[in-house]
């Protein structure tokens, strides 16, 4: 299965809903996403993971990296996951206490600490 | 660990009469999926639970996409290589890099990636990944022993099985 | 016949520096399964069109059921070869085995398969279900070449791509 | 997939369903099934294929050595099979000439010929 990617804008944030699988094969398409939003000056983005059904640490790397790219900017990076499968990946990681993960995209759209 | 002893670091050594099922493949991102994908099929096959697939699922790739970012860089011409061993009391796998303390030798940092113009230095080849891929695997697998041979390293991984087919 | 050439006759010989995907297996039915679930897979990826896919599971497992029958009675311990050419024109598989005028010595007549006791003398392991093997094959696929070589015996097959991933 | 089979009587005609892949790993259970078929006297059998999705040339070997079974009793053995690619497999082998290939069950427990 690929990955699948569409972007849509809400004020100075940027939703970016991920399905499919992010591992070493697909991750660069993401990351060349992120890549181009900040580029284009979108520094708050909202990675929506629900749909995603497989992540690897390649996966884990560009979220990482994507991170860092928008912290440069004073900006903010979070995902919106209620997938166990997938938080526990996040866990066992100890990126939890890296990155915001929200319950829903509207949660992470308006949070603002 | 215990029914890791059995395959000894065969998968690092040639293989003369695999009894199993091996997969050796290019160092390729693309290539990292076949093994998943085997991984999986054998794995149901074996008898382990449907519970635990999505471990092995994750793990073996894991070991693999850390293999061929090894590979990549420095051995793009060998190939990487998983072994299967036959139906146990365990499902048993292990993923066999040449690198690793290997005869081809490991970069200092793996910065020399092939996307060259990464401006945050985050390199989907270096050793940031190489890390994340073993703390991954590290979290995730409790039979978990990660080797370095004269012929690499080598990943072994085990998980229970249900209903051993062979006894 | 053209695309095959570029792959000689190495899944016969030791693999030394696979570029594609090579899979090992011992001699077990169970396993042409693998093989035919990469076979798809690869071909799928390699752009082998959806109408072709059915015909690339057919004819892997048929290869690869015709090496595991070979091997069963008289090389039980040595692993039937699959080898899957990296992406080019075709999607390019070969299935070696160690039985046909190899070092490992065919029986005259398949005869003395592993389920005795069969009284009407048809035998699954035995000479006729190699023989329509190797019917199915040569009726299916057209692009097929079915070797004798000092190693044993290689069936190679191809199959067109739609978008060759490299060229 | 693995292979599922189901059978019942109807008169003298027994009609065996078999769904999933017929291949090397699985055809031995279709053998026995025929073999104990035979054992018991049922010398006509149909084999209703219509939802099988693999076959290979292991199947049918064995629908082959349960045809000679039958016929060592006088019994005969017919298909149903509409699924083309399925067909396409007995053509390549000639057997289409071999076996009874019908249309429908009904089709083949009321054929006499
Ligand atoms: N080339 C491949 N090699 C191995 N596994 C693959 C390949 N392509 C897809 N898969 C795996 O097969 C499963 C099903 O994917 P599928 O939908 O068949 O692939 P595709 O998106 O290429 O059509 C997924 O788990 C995926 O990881
Ligand atoms: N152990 C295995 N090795 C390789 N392929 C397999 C294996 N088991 C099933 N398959 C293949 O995977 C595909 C899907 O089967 P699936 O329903 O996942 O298997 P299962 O019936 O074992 O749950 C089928 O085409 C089948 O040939």
């Amino acid at each position: 299965m690929d990955l699948y990617l569409s972007t849509r804008h809400e004020g100075d944030r940027t939703v970016i809903e991920v399905g499919g699988e992010i591992d070493v094969y697909t991750a660069p398409k993401l990351r060349e996403q992120l890549v181009d939003l900040v580029n284009q000056g979108r520094y708050h983005l909202v990675v929506d993971m629900e749909a995603v059904d497989f992540l690897d640490s390649t996966g884990l790397g560009v979220l990482v990296g994507g991170l860092k790219r928008v912290r440069a900017h004073d900006g903010s990076l979070r995902l919106v996951c209620t997938q166990e499968r997938i938080l526990k990946i996040f866990r066992i990681t100890g990126l939890t206490k890296v990155f915001p993960i929200h319950q829903s995209v509207e949660e992470a759209t308006s949070a603002t600490d | 660990m215990t029914g890791v002893e059995a395959a000894g670091s065969a998968a690092a050594e040639e293989e003369q009469a695999p009894d199993g099922v091996s997969l050796r493949f290019a160092p390729l991102p693309e290539h990292v999926r076949t093994a998943r994908l085997v991984a999986v099929a054998l794995a149901r096959r074996a008898g382990v639970e449907d519970g635990l697939l999505d471990e092995v699922r994750l793990a073996v790739g894991e070991a693999c996409s850390r293999a061929v970012g090894l590979h990549r860089s420095v051995a793009p011409g060998e190939p990487v290589l998983v072994r299967f061993a036959p139906p146990g009391e365990r499902f048993r796998v292990e993923v066999a890099d040449l690198v690793t303390g290997g005869p081809v030798p490991k970069q200092e940092d793996g910065g020399e990636g092939e996307s060259g113009g990464e401006s945050a230095g985050f390199d989907p080849h270096g050793g940031t990944e190489v890390d994340m891929g073993l703390a991954v695997l590290r979290g995730l697998v409790d039979d978990l022993e990660v080797e370095t041979v004269p012929a690499g390293g080598v990943i072994r991984m085990g998980w229970p099985v249900q209903h051993p087919d062979y006894s």
